[in-house]
């Protein structure tokens, strides 16, 4: 019983063998239980709106309509649909480059998203970030960043500024599991704890940065580096939306209500190579891949969850499938058709000054040639 | 108008726009509890209080990225460093999202930052902590940088700064910090990029900022005094954006240009002017354009060697006979 | 003599100092079991084995400063950042260790490192993976500064570089990669710091370096076909040490200058050039030196538009119709 | 009875009320009894040394000899002879700019190092790198460092040269409690965890980050920072030479023979200012200074522990305090007598090649003007 009936086009449309549908243990957790059938059923739909979304990416990649790099997502979208649907308005997300889930996670449409892929003046981010660097400030999405574990530092920032200015909200910093690496993160994560700082730290920890597995990059255990700062963490099963809802929600309630932090390490898995153009051959086997599709799909997982609290039939798990696939079209046809921006855009987004003509202040030449 | 030190203009204008906005805050290793390592945020956490004036553990990276962070939503932190030096520590932060995040946005986000310490050398504390890094700032489109001289400069261009909605990097002066100058009170605000002729002549156009300004001026001095040479000389005051048109005027009375600054030669500021001004103003040149930087090495601790490895009165005075032979 | 990739030109200067030398280690994100992000380390793990060969965690500060702190030991890392981008987060270590290490302990140390990697644009990689810090790094005294642009030249200045005692920084090019060239095997020790007359001339000097060279070939070629103009093209291939001296020399000749180069116009090695042509061959000049930059923003994405950010042929070709007017 | 009987100059020279003499508990573990008694006695002056070669800088300095910053290791004496004092053929030192102790502790002479901070030409460094750059790499001193936490990486880098040198040694590489918070010492920890390099991680906590108490700096404990990375880790009393000597040589031996790296805390404490211009005014009060001198100083501690065990006499002690003050003399007299290097010399130690032109191998300029 394929949920899905479509041939196989990519490694992820293969007919999966199907656990016996039961529900997830987490189900039951109050976070979850307070969903209503019609919440519930749009979590899956944006699961699946992300994995449609990015194959159809991945083939217009393919058909060279789109440069640079493309990191896929698919594999993890439990965990941004997960965290995201659990934001409130004065909850604020940053990640890194592996950005789309996230993107979509908080609400942005899919027709801004390819034509940024396209390089469209359309895209969200005007053809100028790319793949990489998604932003959606008025979605409190503050991007998509390109230099591992750089944007943890701003997503501190943000929680400093929800403290600031005296908001209950929590801001939670993505990165991944190569990413802890970095010293600007142990750097964030001693101010965060320092001044307690509303900021949950997200670790997706995938088992690899690039062909580097977590064992030959990383000492120890990941999550409890934040130990050495007083800081609360855990780990969540990131391919049961549900555990992440139910994990993530004690965390960012920390935050919001006693401005607490922590570090949470999600443990997901990537299908795909690091990005498309990763031939994935030296670091993992094909049998470790298919093991995780086949028992621990993060879509399939909520499907049948869903399937055995009588949230969810078949008929609709298709539907919602063929919406996906149709809206992922559209939005390749919506890109397709879009202009690029000219030359004349690209001394454009520089200053703010300079997008405001009539409200400069400063003199002198801002460019040089 | 009152007479104050650079310190103390840097100090009033810091504490006249956290008064005026509530969203400026001041952060950075020492500047509450133990008065600023220079003493240039003295009495501000007094005033303020702890929430507005912030001491930071020692993590650039850390806290710029957060100001900036901050900044994308609406605080308007000023950040010091205690020396920029240390902005080597905090590049990435710096360059990458401070200079790039709103184009990679499309345009979404602006980061009111304004980032201020002193750079320079002269007070012999060695290499790591002599950087003049306004090239390496300015080479990157999307961020200002400011260089005062002066008190009143250095009061006027922080206001702006800090009222300017785009990434500022504010170079002061460790040297210059006890300097006394006339300051207006209260609002003034000096635009950025607009370059000031802190002395008119006629025979040699002398383009400078920061401390080189002063010792340029002593320089003009003693040429005219002793060689009944007339100098001119621009203060650039910002970086970027540049007020060429000032440089370019001059020139176009002097038809000789030096070049003086606090940076080490390869890939300078007075690289960069030396290229517009040959391209621009090409017809106007008598001679080549002439520039005088520190001498072309690390920073030397030694006291009496480092003050000639950097510009300095009689190093100027040489060079600009040399620029108008 | 062989055709090989530039790639290929690198991985061959590796495994023969590897070879020659067992204190030559390669270390670096994703060098050995991946065989390189670019695949330029492909197959040196399986030669060479993992104490030669060795994957670094994703800590360019650590990682860079090891490398540093073994090779005051005698060992001689060469290390690969995946892109040149990433020094931002190693910044320190590169410039206040590297750069000053020497320095500081008055000449009793020395650091015989490279680091190597791409920098460049043209790939659509944005603006956080797309610097060209060749001026930011030849702005400071104690380094040096490579950016080759045909495969024999990145083997024989490679080669160079990792038997040189001073810290090296080697600038590859993602676009170059693939292109192949006539490459002598063995020991070919291309001296750094001279200058490669790639194409001769007598009507235009175009001083470039890195890919633009190839661009300046393709627009010379172009000149002389379409509007029978002869260009010089002077490849630096190495920015510092610099030879000026070629420069000068195609200067004298041709009495016109267009400096082109993929750098952001403020303060870039083609300002540096530009001050240094004037200033010692003014009276050669029959007009203002002319430059050709990147459009002065941050890296836009969107691929078709990246190409008219960049310098290519028709933007060289009419900057030097403009540089002869 | 004082010990110095000279009048109080400064203030570590006041009479210090002197605990009853009794040895040291640690004076009993073996890498303390196999010290015979001379060696012992050398330990004392060498920490003497340190001391009165401190307090003559600081005359010079404010007799305007000398430039820049001035950062007295007065107090924390102990933590770097007792550390210095293990070192084998392939250990390795590194240290920030608080260099000085650690300077005399490896065994570089007072001249030298007076006279680098006298700017002359006959200075360890010759009056190149100044107070926060000594350097004596004959004597396994990699420096004096002025980046908080910079040289870290640099000490990492020591550890990996012994270890593919295939040598049984160990690099200390030294750090303040401020320093921790940089991001590069977080990479560093990971890398010797993770590689198994012999890399003894010193903090030497004294309290302060300049005016800033630990509290107010850092979140959690300071050495347990290496837990998350599953390294040793462990503190030490730092007032107590013995006890330095015996903690520090477990970590020592533990690199040497299994290349492991630990995390050690040495608890100190400095009398001056963070830098001789620091007023010392606002994080601290005079009391809480008085009472470590009293109760903790490093030397009194020693000496107390060398009388107890009979291996000091009082005139030794007085007279090791004499001859120490008399060397420092003759130091200010060698550095006063030296030359100041020429402007020609600005541009010489930059490039090893330019210092060696016989053996230059590049062409073109390598300095600019
Ligand atoms: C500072 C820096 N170094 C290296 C890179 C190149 N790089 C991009 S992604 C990546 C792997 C990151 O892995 P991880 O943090 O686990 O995230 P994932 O890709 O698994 O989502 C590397 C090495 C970079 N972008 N920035
Ligand atoms: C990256 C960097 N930031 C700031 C400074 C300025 N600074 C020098 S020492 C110091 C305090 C360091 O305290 P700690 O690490 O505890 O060492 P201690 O001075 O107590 O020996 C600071 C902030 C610096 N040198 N480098
Ligand atoms: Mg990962
Ligand atoms: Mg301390």
């Amino acid at each position: 019983m394929p949920l899905v009936s479509q041939p196989a086009a990519s490694i992820s449309d293969q007919p999966a063998v199907i656990p016996p549908a039961r529900p997830s243990p987490a189900a039951s957790a109050p976070i979850n239980t307070a969903l209503a059938p019609t919440a519930k059923i749009a979590l899956l739909r944006t699961m699946v709106r992300i994995r449609r979304f990015e194959e159809r990416s991945l083939r217009a990649y393919q058909a060279k309509k789109i440069g640079g790099f493309l990191h896929l997502y698919i594999g993890q979208e439990a965990v941004a649909v997960g965290c995201c649907s659990l934001m409130g308005k004065n909850d604020h997300v940053i990640t890194a480059y592996r950005d789309h889930g996230h993107a979509l996670g908080v609400g942005m449409e899919m027709n801004p998203l390819m034509a940024e892929l396209y390089g469209k003046s359309t895209g969200c981010s005007k053809g100028k970030g790319g793949s990489m660097h998604f932003f959606a400030p008025d979605k409190n999405y503050w991007g998509g960043h390109g230099i591992v574990g750089g944007q943890i530092p701003l997503g501190v920032g943000l929680a400093y500024g929800i403290k600031y200015k005296g908001l209950k909200g929590a801001a939670m910093a993505f990165m991944g599991d190569g990413a802890v690496n970095q010293g600007a993160v142990h750097e964030s994560y001693n101010l965060a704890a320092l001044w307690s700082l509303p900021c949950v730290f997200v670790i997706e920890n995938n088992g690899y940065s690039m062909g580097t597995s977590q064992a030959r990059s990383s000492a120890g255990e990941l999550a409890r580096r934040a130990e050495g700062y007083g800081m609360a963490h855990g780990v969540i099963d990131g391919h049961d939306l549900y555990a992440v809802r139910a994990g993530m929600d004690a965390y960012l309630r920390a935050a919001r209500e006693q401005s607490k932090p922590a570090v949470v390490e999600i443990r997901t898995y990537r299908y795909r190579g690091h990005s498309v153009a990763d031939p994935d051959s030296t670091y993992r086997s094909k049998a470790e891949i298919e093991e995780y599709r086949r028992t621990k799909d993060p879509i399939q997982v909520f499907q049948n969850s869903l399937l055995a609290e009588g949230v969810l039939t078949a008929a609709l798990a298709e539907q919602i499938d063929n919406e996906a696939r149709a809206e992922a079209d559209v939005s390749a046809d919506f890109a397709e058709a879009s202009p690029y921006p000219t030359p004349a855009d690209i001394q454009s987004d520089v200053y703010w000054e300079a997008d405001n003509p009539s409200q400069r202040k400063s003199q002198g030449r801002l460019f040089f040639d | 108008m009152s007479l104050i030190t650079y310190r103390e203009a840097i100090r009033h204008a810091l504490a006249e726009e956290l008064t005026r906005d509530a969203n400026v805050v001041v952060l950075g290793e020492e500047v509450a509890q133990f008065n600023g390592a220079y003493k240039v945020t003295e009495g501000l956490l007094e005033k303020f209080g702890p929430s507005r004036i912030v001491d930071t553990p020692i993590s650039e990276a850390g806290f710029i990225g957060m100001g900036l962070g901050a900044s994308m939503l609406g605080v308007r932190p000023v950040m010091e460093l205690m020396f920029w030096s240390f902005y080597s520590v905090a590049f990435d932060q710096i360059l990458n999202n401070a200079a790039n995040v709103r184009y990679m946005s499309g345009g979404q986000i602006n980061c009111p930052i304004v980032i201020r310490g002193p750079a320079n050398g002269g007070t012999n504390v060695g290499a790591t902590h002599s950087h003049t890094p306004e090239n390496v700032l300015a080479n990157h489109p999307g961020v200002k940088v400011i260089v005062p001289s002066t008190p009143a400069d250095a009061k006027g261009l922080l206001k702006s700064a800090i009222r300017d909605n785009d990434p500022c990097f504010f170079l002061e002066n460790t040297v210059l910090y006890g300097n006394i100058g006339e300051v207006p009170e209260g609002d003034i605000l000096i635009p950025l990029g607009l370059a000031d002729v802190k002395r008119a002549g006629t025979d040699l156009t002398i383009v400078t900022y920061g401390r080189c300004v002063l010792h340029s001026l002593a320089a003009a001095d003693l040429l005219e005094k002793e060689h009944d040479i007339s100098v001119e000389v621009v203060d650039l005051r910002t970086i970027r954006p540049l007020d060429i048109d000032t440089v370019l005027a001059s020139v176009t009375k002097t038809h000789r240009v030096l070049i003086v600054e606090e940076q080490k030669p390869f890939s300078s500021v007075g690289s960069q002017l030396a290229y517009m001004i040959q391209r621009e103003a090409f017809d106007e040149l008598d001679g080549p354009i002439h520039r005088l930087a520190t001498v072309d090495a690390p920073a030397i601790y030694s006291p009496p060697v480092e003050t000639e490895q950097l510009p300095n009165p009689q190093r100027i005075l040489t060079a600009a006979l040399a620029a108008l032979e």
